[in-house]
């Protein structure tokens, strides 16, 4: 392992705490991440030192500020592999990226045509489209996924057609931890001239991503899941598409020109930032990336790798229990039930003894819905998370199992 | 036994406890003694929406006082029920109408009933409210 | 004066930089305002001691995190004297909340409906509009405003009509300062039944906002410009209305449940917050607003009026001064120009002596085409702001007009 | 003079200077000695899209040398300018496409050609060498 996990958990203060007198155990990585000081620090900094509206201030600190933060953006640029920071659009996060898609292809989409999502899908990347095709008259078709949670490549194949206006689906399943082969999908797609969107939300953290190599159109992702700060996100897109695409949000920096009559919008990334930026939330995010980059996204898989695989196999001799989500190829996210006892019961014990767990749907309702069971328990792991912690939290798992029986 | 000497008898049970564990077990062994609500009611007009585990809940009167059953997949979720039932079923409906549970947070329970928390408790108090409301304006009719 | 100014500054670490080796002098409070210790620390807080995704999970942190989150929408709801926190809805600023209930008026605007704005809104009160206008074949109506800056209510009066499907216009002009009032419009609207929006960005901070007594329908502001964070603000709206408008963006929490076939929408307000709420940024929020209530807004709208006049006076007697935007009832936002010297100029000047104007159109560029002139020096403040600081600044102002002479 | 004498020579005339002031006067001043472009070029295609202030540039080529005049509505704007182009004016279009400006640095301005300035005096670089390009295509045809 060529990582120091006691060096990294003394980045994270919340670590330290107690929760019912016990040390926090936290599990819940999937909904989000905990910050270490860099990203904290990053925050007061800028407001302590250089907080200042930025791009039409002659004055330095909104120099320096807007220096900072058109900075942000090349780093995040850099991290995904852009191939200009012209494609790096901030958001307040995920949902907005997908929403802000959606409804730029008000336009493009029309009656009869079909949008692809997956059965994997979270709300964000599934209510968008089922609400656009509505509005449109268009069809939502949903490709199924095998009972190990793989989607069905032979399924895909077929529902892959001239009708499909665009292709949408998640990089990492946040269910079932499921990393689907992003490439060989987009390449598929490209086959048929249909654009490709992916929702990165549980990946920007936890794989490498390359969206030059990847090929897809749009990557969105949000930067509290990634040790960044909360209302801040991505939607990185392709130059040409996001040249043609009309802008979603009026006002602020993305006029160029405006009179009473007409507007002229500005370019890109310009165009689809409305409003005064979250010039604090970007350097933040920047920094979350930072992390990420100073210890190494392979160290990062690799040591996540190991608590998936340490964690699944001492789950597994649990007497019970289900694994919900068995691909061959998955992240350090375990989604289980125990018998017949109900999620909720579970996480609420685990939590009496420190453990922080999600219980639930998930916000992916119709997966659950298809596998018919009430919920999961998740587990999710971060690069703080240890052996240890495991251990704790199968023994406090057989202690709740005890008391459920 | 009033409403008020029910939930001091609760808190004086709990306060045995000394672990969580034991507390915890002792709730779950309360929701397997509460009376359970007719299967046939376990339909949508009885369902409380909460977020996670599903809860039923009834009310019929009878003398003059309100008998409540329910149910949940949760069995936390129906120890807890357990608990508020134990002290509202039973009692007239301007007595319910009155109670405010405050025993909950003398035994440590007082965040299940919490607005965020996603276990449906709070309308489930709510419906035990409206059910009351409902009996009295009855009564008066 | 009832407020101990020494003291305020001493809790905005920012105000002790130099600039250009000089003190810095911040009056760019109109775009956005410094952040005092308490919101900053606020911030390290919640990701040190609390952070958690909110709503959703059973294990204490996202507890706390969602009881915290909704006391800081109540907090804020009683800031602004509203009837109920389920009126509050959590945006990233005033230019999104705008957005929303345009893009939710979709349904409600019809050809040959009107839309009445004013001459001196910024863009993010107009282009939404004008957009929505184009879209729907509905028209934009913009009323003047007289010399003095004020709004000119004998035209108001003449282009309300049945035909008008909104009326949108600032409490407060972030060019020139002038005080709407908005209390006596919104009565004359609601008497032809036009349900009224209320951009109060300029207002949060340097008036008192009663959504009550205002009566109006919407009320919309950002946090940043109330000592709070950047990238959080409100939307808030009258309950009737809120329910009857279709959501906005889709995803998380706003969802109640769904299917591939349809999906049902959460209550108020989550019907409107699509994604993980930024749970740090509302708690800044509030504690900006607290802040501001702390001190009292009455003491700080009697320091800001006694800014203004000291700064008028001064500015007065400068040769060739002209300021725009002189109504009798303003806040302490003071546009100008002088000669024909160019804003540019001036500002870069007083950026060289540390004094943070802000030049250019401010984001209002048909108003300063109203007046026919390039653009405006603005110095606008803050509770922290001091005479001794007007002072420094018109001396400074005194030297760049030399040299620009 | 070459590019780099010229850049060289106005980095000691501006090391005289201790005050702020002293410079940004003399900037002025050399605006205002600036070859000025053609009242009738002060039109759209000349016009470099800046933020705040509005700048004009026109190039012709004489005797294999590009001849810049200019103008801005600010004036500090129009010294810096008449700073750029006083290095750049009289040049061959190759030695121009290579220039980097990076006097200005040395003089303490680099941050008004910072890309987030709002000034229009990136966008006037990039005309710059734009000219400078187009008459070197034109040269080699
Ligand atoms: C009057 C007015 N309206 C709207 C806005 C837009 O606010 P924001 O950029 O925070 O969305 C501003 C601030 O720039 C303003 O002054
Ligand atoms: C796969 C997936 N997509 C989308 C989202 C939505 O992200 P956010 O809530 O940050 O917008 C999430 C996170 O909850 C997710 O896990």
């Amino acid at each position: 392992m060529n990582i120091n996990i006691e060096k990294i958990r003394s980045d994270f203060p919340i670590l330290s705490h107690k929760i019912n007198g016990k040390q926090l155990v936290y599990f819940d990585n999937g909904a989000t991440n905990q910050k270490p000081m860099q990203v904290i620090n990053c925050i007061s900094d800028y407001y302590s030192n250089m907080n200042s509206n930025v791009h039409r201030g002659v004055h330095q600190l909104s120099q320096n500020a807007t220096t900072a933060f058109e900075e942000s953006r090349k780093y995040v640029a850099d991290f995904i592999n852009a191939d200009s920071e012209k494609e790096i659009i901030f958001t307040h996060g995920t949902t907005e990226s997908i929403n802000l898609i959606a409804n730029s292809f008000e336009n493009i989409i029309g009656k009869g045509d079909e949008i692809l999502i997956t059965v994997m899908e979270h709300h964000s990347n599934l209510v968008p489209w089922q609400q656009l095709c509505f509005k449109k008259g268009a069809k939502l078709k949903v490709v199924p996924i095998t009972d190990e949670g793989d989607l069905d490549m032979v399924f895909l194949d077929s529902m892959l057609s001239e009708k499909v206006k665009l292709l949408a689906f998640a990089h990492i399943s946040n269910v079932m931890g499921t990393i689907n082969p992003v490439k060989e999908i987009t390449a598929k797609a490209h086959k048929l001239g249909i654009p490709v969107l992916i929702d990165g939300a549980q990946a920007i953290a936890h794989a490498k991503v390359d969206v030059t190599d990847l090929d897809c159109e749009f990557y969105c992702f949000s930067a509290h899941k990634a040790y960044g700060p909360m209302g801040m996100g991505v939607l990185y897109g392709k130059q040409q598409w996001l040249n043609n695409l009309q802008p979603y949000q009026y006002g602020g920096e993305m006029i160029s020109t405006v009179s009473f009559e007409k507007t002229a919008f500005n370019e890109l990334p310009y165009k689809f930032e409305a409003g005064t930026p979250n010039v604090a939330g970007a350097l933040a995010m920047a920094e979350g990336l930072r992390y990420i980059d100073n210890i190494g996204i392979g160290n990062i898989v690799e040591h996540e790798d190991d608590l998936l695989n340490y964690a699944t196999n001492k789950l597994t001799d649990i007497d019970g229990m289900r694994i919900v989500g068995r691909s061959k190829n998955k992240t350090s996210v375990i989604s289980f039930l125990v018998g017949d006892i109900h999620p909720y019961d579970i996480g609420t014990l685990l939590d009496q003894m420190g453990v922080a767990v999600r219980t639930g749907n998930h916000c992916a309702q119709p997966l659950i819905d298809n596998f018919c069971i009430p919920g999961t328990v998740r587990a999710s792991f971060a690069i703080y998370n240890s052996r240890e912690e495991i251990d704790y939290f199968i023994g406090a798992l057989k202690k709740s199992l005890a008391m459920l029986a | 036994m009033t409403i008020k000497e029910k939930e001091d008898a609760l808190v004086s049970e709990f306060g045995m406890f000394d672990e969580w564990m034991d507390k915890y077990s002792y709730i779950i062994e309360l929701g397997k003694e509460m009376p359970l609500i007719d299967e046939k009611h376990k339909d949508p007009q009885h369902l409380i929406s909460g977020c996670q585990s599903r809860v039923w809940l009834n009310a019929e009167i009878k003398d003059g006082k309100i008998q409540f059953t329910a149910d949940s997949d949760a069995v936390i979720t129906k120890g807890i029920i357990s608990l508020l039932l134990k002290v509202v079923s039973n009692e007239e409906p301007k007595d319910i109408a009155g109670a405010n549970f405050g025993f909950l947070e003398k035994i440590g329970l007082k965040d299940h009933l919490s607005p965020t928390r996603a276990n449906g408790l709070v309308s489930m108090v709510k419906q035990i409210k409206l059910y009351a409301k409902a009996f009295q304006l009855k009564n008066m009719n």
